[in-house]
């Protein structure tokens, strides 16, 4: 190979990370611009009238006048585009609208069910990093059959659909063995099952990464120089191969936390837990537009914040990035 | 350090097998402290499995056996892994190839120096982080503060090497064991490393150097051993064995090194090729290429802008070989790119046969494409990896129109003639060739067309030593057999010796130093050219 | 890495024109050794196989009728009268099963197909249509990104109302991003790649470079991806049935299956767990397959 | 005094005879002990917290004066109460009304307010309190939809003294009183209606044995004990205020999830308890099983007459002969659900039924289908006719059926292919479902009606039930519309004598069973699964909603 010279450190690197902030707000807005203005646009394109969702659906005897009423109320009697701008201009100062059917601010129910959800969602995440992790670890040191059990125990758990793991943990844990309650909000024992449901499938995918980036690094040449140096496989396992195998997690994370959030949907109503996911479900059913978009909006937020999270974090873990 | 009494190591018919291949045979060696043997051979011979054997880290799937097996006066043979450890980085240190991937590019340079201190020394933390300055300090390296805050990534190729060896020379053992420690480096920097290596060992350590270049290592090296297929086939004082090689193979390593071959002398034995219907010598002297007060700048946010190529010209004439040399960072290659039409020059123009080239359009340039051919350092990433060898002549041949082999296997038969391949060649996967194949490959394809230029960059530095001979030989025999002119780009002085008519010397992208090769580098006016020639390895045959 | 390697799943191959040659006996990702390796590519061809003959002559496997309702044995657990028990209709849960794969896999592969195809048009226009598209499409994916799985198909469905038909068109655009940006990584790569160059330097033409190595090189991943979306539709499809927004009855839809059999979870188990398993086993096979796929396609 | 319905000779389980008991004990005004069964029910203790787990989806308003479905009865009956109720022989009785008359032309209904009856935020109960609650149900700006209807004849109100209300109606009706007795009509402060929709929702107040404390979405709605409570009717299980705490009113929308957390002890009772969990808690002695099936309608599948095929009585009998109902009842209700063969709730004393019209008879609906002119059969075996297949489309809202009803209509499905019927069942949301509805688009329909009384029947049988609401829903899904019927149920809703009401409302489901308008299946189910050391449980409402305020944990 010709020689390789590293390139040559940016100067000004306070200017790039302000890019790079701006960057992330710029994109995050947009993309709060986008999903606002996709479900405001889609909902008005569908058949179906939203005063009757706010009566209570189509199965209230809702009077003429009361829908009207109704209408009046959520201004949807006005032109299109003064709907669309004010709509913008509420989600802009804050105002995520009323909830149809519960006839009190989105943000407030919001505000009650975003901790249950974060909770949740950050457990799940801790766990699976540690059980993937901990597999990963595992397999390295053992031979190709404990790889192949790693692998084939990650692939299984990560296409275990939620609800179905839900249902059989219940019956295994709470029913057949009476150790775990199914349902308890209090008490922490509670969190056991969900969180365990959530988890399982992300430490499947996650592992399967972690896995190979941690092979990858094991077998490195710069592992075989700690050896010479007089490492211990558990040396290079500690201050390489860990780290090494942390950074697809990381990178992962966004993704992850996203996967989180739609499992939430599904283990929320299981577990029957207060929550993000099961409000968007009943919101959806109940055609409930100003639940379903702030929830859409809220998780959107999540997401881009988890991303320049993640992003930062890769950055702290890969130094690499900066400089290149 | 050791006492001279004993040997640095002693390997008596060490055998490593990996799985059913036997890969490294009966090889016996053995190493007197404070001085230098070198492990010579080619890629698969064996040499880097050997090397790794001697300090147990053969790899898991392997099994190593050996009559004697000494290091520092212990037998190692029946270590534990606990004791091996012990040993690895205390008595022996150990300098892989290729510091880029053999330091963790996620850790502080100066933490993987502190490993060794760390795991065998009680050292206090600061006294280590003292100990690791002196270190970079010792082995060259400018600001150690700073550099042990650096990453891998952001230092040059060659203060990593610096660094890997501060850290296998952190406790000075007596052994140290060098894997092709220069390979990826340029010549000036391999230069100072090797230096640097030979002043480890005037202060009495012993050292096992791996190289795959003969050239490299005679000026270091006490004692050669020259290993091919797993076994050593000559060994001797360095003196004998490169001044009267008993083993043929040795004689053949010998004689690819283009150092000091005049133009036209054959580096390898005779080929297996059918030669081209010689052409009419080429009689005409006008220019076939050339360039003009070329420049590019790359410009990149948030950093300074960055001038590769300012004001390059020279001329190519037909039938001749324009070497262009320097070191990475010279320019070479963006200026082949212009030349090639593939980057537009910011100013300056390059014109082919006289007519304005690098200014057209490059549906303008697409009618002239056939004249001008261009083999890479790396074929394989050239070659489309879903077509076989026989398609992508086919594809070549037919300027795109079909894929389908048949429709030209007599031109394609000719070709795998003229450079050499097997006719069997025509159904395989490029991948599945060798990398002299590939090139000899690559240069095929870059025939098809019939071109009139060849633009050649670094088209043998990722070759070994005799394969290497073996291109050069083909592309010297195909220029006069068909007349062709080259443009040939290397880092490799003495390769571009050996090619060019005329040369440029390239640094941070201007040509510092042009014309005739022998004149420019018999004479050399330029420091930087001067700093190149003492730089690049000469045989040290001693007469 | 970064997530832009990564759709749905990690596991999406990451383009690599060639790997670097090592110079020590490189160990292989997955474990080697016969039986693993017999296992890595038996278990999934058995599985998917098997389940594809089921989709094409389901009869030829299955010894019950999936529709004909028998009270009198209603709920009995799997033994020799019936594989894997009987539902609430007495219905042989492995016929239905069987018959089950034929709606759960079309759903699946359909909505693969969307997924793939909007990746596809996405992940080209980016790739190839310069830097201003590019920004447009990199931030179309970024919204869709960032209403995770079932989120944005709940979001869709709130929009257009449940039904097989949404719930296809749903996976499939909760699907699209990761491919797309996949597709778009891999052209981005191949573009720069010495490839081009060499082909340039023979004087093709951009779009004669495109069709013929661009493009299918960068398609040459497109059918890992495939089997391993298949999988993930399968399970998305699942999901969204269990919701009660899936196929209508009697299909033996497995997901539909499954959030039948859940009522009955404490009663007979059978009902939710054979159903699952089946999705389990697809979805694991399918990524079993397209990871030695991969590998293949690496080597 | 409040009584379970589970006097009737419905009762089935061991669980249900100890409530039936305990409430008879009760019945006899010195509270004394139910006899124990499996563990010892001892001497009620105050104290401790019911957690309830509900299946229904949670409520958007705690107010059942808003909108107004059974969800919101099931919660308010702790915390609201009605101007009449039942009692155990379906009797109807005042509760917090004292008395009431009607006059000559029944167009003027006088109501006496109980006196001395505070509600939980203070405010005495008087004839304006109940106007104003009058006029919050007639308020559109309320949505109600129950409560508006039950009320729809009031055309004029007036507080006569603090205790005397009197009530101008537009036509006689006399089923105003058992319209009072329904939850969606109870009685809440007058206050407390002042404020906004919103907070009214979150924390409604009224009289009852318990007050909301809080409400978080999702989790759970938290009452605790009305301290102050009088009971207006002296003397059910006990005197003063109930002996619970407080109730956790908590939302498991997964059934599988609810039986769960009921053997795990997570609560104590749960609603809507699946057949199968019924039989199975049957073989249990730590749970046991309420069964109060609702007032009003059975559930009954409606056949569409209004178009083809259906627009044919041989047709629809054709159907109704040819499905095997009994079969898949018995197969997946394991005998929690006895069949029905009236247009009325079994609990209802009007109520008539004719068994010999349903007799599963493939033959007969053979004949039937050729007279009607389906004589051909196509490719996969249905019957044609002029080359158009008889197919039927069912929409099942997946949110009314439970998943034993839905399973029942696949096997019709099934059973009626053997005659060479095809069903279309469509799964469908409850918008979706209503959607269907109102663009006309099914043949068969299977919708509860949960009302007090046979005057139900004018709202699911009557042709002004034809006419859609605004919002497009109309009751009368059998769409049948009979002059003669008509008549008969007006009659039969405005007549002041008894006889005559029960004979024409007798006349009116012979007419509309005979017409083959409708399918009865079974009550409207309404079974309850609790624990067993949750004792005095039984007392329900007049809709057949639970009351807790005799009841109390076991240590």
């Amino acid at each position: 190979m010709t020689p390789k010279t590293a390139p040559p450190r940016s100067t000004d690197r306070p200017l790039k990370a302000v890019y790079w902030v701006l960057g992330k707000i710029g994109g995050g807005v947009f993309v709060l611009w986008a999903v606002a203005t996709a479900i405001f646009f889609g909902i008005r394109m569908i058949p179906g009238d939203p005063a009757q969702a706010i009566m209570g659906g189509p199965g209230s005897q809702a009077s003429a006048e009361a829908l009207a009423q109704a209408r009046a109320d959520y201004g949807l009697d006005q032109p299109l585009a003064v709907q669309y701008f004010s709509q913008l201009w509420r989600l802009a100062t804050g105002d995520l609208g009323t909830s149809y059917s519960l006839k009190i601010p989105v943000a407030e129910v919001l505000r009650e069910l975003v901790p249950p959800t974060l909770t949740l969602a950050v457990l799940a995440l801790l766990v699976a990093w540690v059980l993937a992790l901990a597999v990963a670890t595992a397999s390295i040191r053992s031979g190709a059959v404990g790889r192949a059990l790693a692998s084939g125990l990650e692939i299984i758990s990560a296409a275990v659909p939620h609800f179905w793991l839900a249902s059989v943990l219940i019956m295994l844990f709470s029913t057949t063995l009476g150790w775990l309650p199914p349902v308890s909000t209090q008490t922490p024992a509670g969190l056991v099952l969900p969180v365990a449901t959530l988890a399982l499938p992300l430490a499947g995918f996650l592992g399967q990464v972690m896995r190979d980036s941690m092979l990858d690094a094991h077998t490195s040449s710069f592992a075989l120089s700690a050896r010479a140096r007089g490492e211990s496989e558990n040396g290079v396992l500690l201050r390489h191969a860990l780290r090494h195998a942390a950074l697809p997690g990381i990178a992962l994370s966004g993704w992850a936390f996203g996967s989180l959030l739609s499992g939430a949907v599904v283990v929320e109503s299981i577990f029957a837990r207060p929550g993000l996911g099961r409000s968007l479900l009943s919101a959806v059913t109940a055609r409930d537009i100003p639940m379903v978009t702030g929830v859409a909006l809220l998780s959107a937020a999540t997401y881009v914040v988890i991303m320049a999270f993640s992003d930062v974090a890769e950055r702290l873990a890969d130094p690499r990035i900066g400089t290149a | 350090m050791t006492e001279p009494a004993r040997p640095a190591f002693e390997v008596a018919n060490l055998n490593v097998f990996f799985g059913a291949h036997h890969v490294v045979r009966d090889v016996s060696l053995r190493l007197e402290p404070g001085s230098c043997l070198a492990l010579v051979g080619e890629s698969g011979s064996g040499k880097s499995v050997t090397a790794r054997a001697l300090i147990g880290l053969a790899g898991a799937r392997s099994t190593v056996r050996a009559d004697t097996m000494v290091i520092s006066g212990r037998d190692v043979r029946s270590l534990g892994q606990r004791a091996w450890r012990k040993l690895r980085g205390k008595d022996v240190g150990f300098i892989l190839q290729d510091a880029l991937t053999s330091l963790d590019p996620l850790r502080k340079i100066g933490r993987e120096i502190d490993d060794t201190l760390r795991l065998h020394t009680t050292l206090s933390p600061s006294q280590r982080a003292g100990r690791v300055l002196e270190l970079l300090e010792a082995v060259g390296l400018d600001d150690p503060v700073l550099r042990a805050g650096q990453l891998s990534g952001e230092l040059s190729g060659g203060m990593r090497q610096r660094a890997l060896i501060a850290s296998a020379i952190a406790l000075d053992p007596g052994l140290v064991i060098a894997d092709e420690p220069t390979t990826a480096l340029d010549a000036t920097i391999a230069a100072q490393v090797l230096d640097l290596l030979g002043e480890l060992r005037r202060q009495g350590s012993a050292m096992l150097m791996i190289s795959h270049d003969l050239a490299a290592v005679s000026r270091v090296a006490d004692t050669i051993a020259v290993m091919q297929h797993g076994r050593v086939v000559e060994s001797g004082p360095a003196q004998r064995v490169l001044a009267d090689p008993e083993h043929e193979y040795t004689r053949r390593l010998l004689r690819a090194i283009p150092a000091g071959k005049p133009r036209h002398t054959r580096l390898s034995p005779g080929p297996v090729r059918t030669p081209a219907p010689a052409k009419a010598a080429v009689s005409a002297t006008a220019p076939v290429l050339t360039a003009s007060s070329l420049a590019k700048t790359f410009k990149a946010r948030g950093r300074a802008d960055f001038a590769a190529v300012s004001n390059v010209g020279f001329q190519l004439l037909p039938g001749h070989t324009l070497g262009v040399v320097g070191e990475s960072g010279s320019g070479k290659t963006t200026t082949a790119r212009m030349v090639l039409g593939l980057l537009a020059p910011d100013s300056g123009s390059v014109e082919l046969f006289g007519k304005p080239w690098s200014k057209l359009p490059e549906s303008g340039r697409r009618p002239n494409r056939p004249l001008l051919g261009a083999i890479y350092q790396d074929p394989l990433s050239s070659f489309d990896p879903r077509m076989s060898v026989g398609k992508l002549l086919a594809d070549a041949l037919s300027s795109g129109a079909t894929r389908n082999p048949r429709a030209y296997s007599g031109r394609i038969a000719e070709l795998l003639g003229l450079v050499g391949l097997e006719q069997t060649l025509a159904t395989r996967n490029p991948e599945t060739l060798s990398g002299g194949q590939r090139q000899r490959l690559a240069i095929a394809r870059a025939l098809a067309p019939n071109p009139r230029v060849l633009i050649c960059d670094e088209p043998v530095s990722a070759l070994d030593v005799s394969i290497q001979a073996q291109v050069l030989d083909l592309l010297d025999e195909l220029q006069r057999e068909l007349g062709l002119s080259y443009l040939f780009i290397s880092h490799d002085l003495s390769v571009i010796r050996h090619m060019s008519d005329h040369v440029l010397v390239m640094q941070g992208g201007v040509v510092v130093e042009s014309g005739a090769t022998e004149p420019v580098f018999s004479n050399p006016q330029h420091p930087y050219t001067k700093a190149l020639l003492s730089a690049s390895p000469e045989l040290v045959t001693g007469e | 890495m970064s997530i832009t390697e990564h759709g749905i799943s990690p596991e999406n191959p990451v383009p690599g024109v060639h790997p670097p040659a090592t110079l020590q006996p490189s160990t292989p990702r997955t474990p080697t050794g016969a039986l693993t390796r017999w296992l890595r590519l038996a278990f999934p061809v058995l599985v998917l196989g098997f389940f594809a003959l089921a989709t094409i002559v389901p009869s030829w496997l299955a010894p019950f009728d999936p529709l004909a309702i028998n009270p009198v044995d209603a709920f009995s657990p799997p033994g020799p009268g019936h594989l894997l028990g009987t539902d609430e209709s007495g219905r042989d849960i492995y016929s239905r099963i069987i018959y089950g794969a034929r709606p759960s896999l079309l759903i699946g592969a359909a909505a693969t197909a969307i997924g793939l195809g909007l990746a596809l048009v996405l992940g080209t226009v980016a790739g190839f249509g310069g830097r201003w598209l590019d920004a447009g499409v990199g931030r179309i994916l970024e919204v869709l990104f960032a209403l995770p799985g079932l989120l944005l198909a709940l979001v869709f469905i709130a929009l257009a109302g449940p039904g097989v038909g949404t719930t296809v068109v749903a996976v499939g655009l909760t699907t699209a991003p990761g491919y797309a940006r996949l597709i778009r990584g891999q052209l981005v790569a191949l573009r720069e790649s010495p490839m081009v160059e060499a082909a340039t330097v023979l004087g093709r033409s951009r779009a004669k470079i495109l069709f013929t190595h661009l493009l299918p090189n960068a398609l040459a991943p497109i059918a890992v991806l495939g089997t391993l979306g298949l999988g993930q539709a399968v399970v998305w499809a699942a999901s969204l049935s269990f919701l009660g927004l899936g196929a209508p009855p009697p299909a033996p839809e497995w997901g539909a299956m499954l959030s039948a059999g859940r009522t009955y979870l404490s009663l007979a188990w059978w009902m939710t767990f054979f159903p699952g398993l089946a999705i389990v086993l697809v979805a694991a096979a399918a990524t079993v397959l397209s990871r030695a796929l991969n590998q293949g396609g690496e080597k | 005094m409040i009584h379970a319905r589970t006097l009737a000779p419905r009762v089935l389980t061991t669980s249900a005879m100890l409530a039936a008991a305990l409430i008879l004990a009760g019945c006899s005004s010195t509270p004394a002990p139910g006899p124990g069964a499996g563990n010892d029910a001892g001497t009620p203790v105050s104290g401790g917290t019911l957690v309830y787990a509900s299946g229904d989806a949670e409520p958007s308003c705690l107010d059942p004066h808003v909108g107004g479905n059974y969800p919101q009865a099931l919660v308010s009956s702790q915390y609201l109460e009605t101007l009449y109720t039942k009692d155990a022989s379906g009797e109807l009785i005042p509760w917090l009304a004292s008395d009431s008359t009607v006059s000559e032309d029944g167009l003027t209904r006088t109501v006496k307010i109980r006196e001395g009856i505070k509600f939980t935020d203070g405010t005495a109960l008087d004839a304006t309190a109940v106007i104003a609650n009058f006029k919050h149900l007639l308020d559109p700006k309320t949505a109600s939809s129950t409560g508006y209807l039950a009320l729809g004849k009031i055309k004029d109100m007036k507080a006569v003294d603090a205790s005397t209300l009197e009530l101008t109606l537009s036509t006689p009706d006399n089923s105003l009183l058992e319209s009072f007795s329904m939850p969606w009509v109870a009685i809440e402060s007058p206050t407390a209606l002042k404020r906004s929709q919103a907070d009214n929702c979150a924390a409604p107040v009224g009289t009852g044995p318990f007050k909301v404390a809080s409400w978080k979405k999702q989790d759970a709605v938290n009452l605790v004990r009305n301290e102050n409570y009088v009971r207006p009717v002296a003397a059910a299980g006990h005197e003063g205020p109930a002996y619970l705490d407080g109730i956790t009113w908590r939302f498991i929308p997964e059934a599988a999830t609810r039986y769960a957390a009921l053997q795990a002890g997570e609560v104590n009772i749960i609603d809507n308890a699946q057949p199968d969990t019924i039989a199975a808690a049957a073989k249990n002695d730590a749970i046991k099983h309420l069964d109060a099936p609702r007032p009003g309608a059975s559930n009954r599948i409606e056949m569409n007459s209004s178009k083809a095929p259906f627009d044919d009585v041989r047709v629809r009998e054709a159907f109704v002969r040819a499905v095997n109902v009994n079969a898949g009842i018995d197969s997946l209700f394991f005998g929690t659900a006895p069949r029905s063969y009236s247009p009325l709730s079994s609990v209802e004393p009007l109520g008539y039924s004719d068994e010999s019209l349903f007799g599963y008879d493939p033959a007969k609906a053979g004949e039937l289908l050729d007279a009607a002119g389906y004589t051909q059969r196509d490719a996969e075996g249905y019957r044609t006719k002029d080359g158009k297949r008889l197919s039927l489309t069912f929409p099942v809202s997946t949110s009314q059926s439970v998943p034993a009803e839905q399973s029942l209509f696949e096997q019709l499905q099934a059973t009626a292919k053997e005659s060479g019927i095809e069903i279309k069942l469509n799964l469908l949301d409850l918008s979706s479902w209503y959607g269907a509805l109102f663009a006309h688009d099914y043949n068969l329909v299977s919708a509860p009606y949960t009302k007090v009384g046979p005057s139900v029947l004018s709202v699911l049988f009557h042709s002004d039930s034809t006419i859609p609401a605004p919002s497009g829903y109309f009751a009368n899904l059998s769409q049948v519309k009979n002059p003669e019927l008509d008549k008969l149920l007006d009659t039969a809703g405005s007549t002041k004598d008894e006889a005559q009401r029960k004979d024409l409302y007798a006349k009116a489901q012979k007419l509309v069973l005979e017409g083959y308008y409708l399918l009865p299946l079974y009550d409207q189910q309404n079974h309850f699964l609790y624990s067993a050391k949750t004792q005095g449980i039984g007392a329900t409402t007049a809709v057949a909603s639970p009351i807790f305020f005799d009841t109390w944990l076991s240590k």
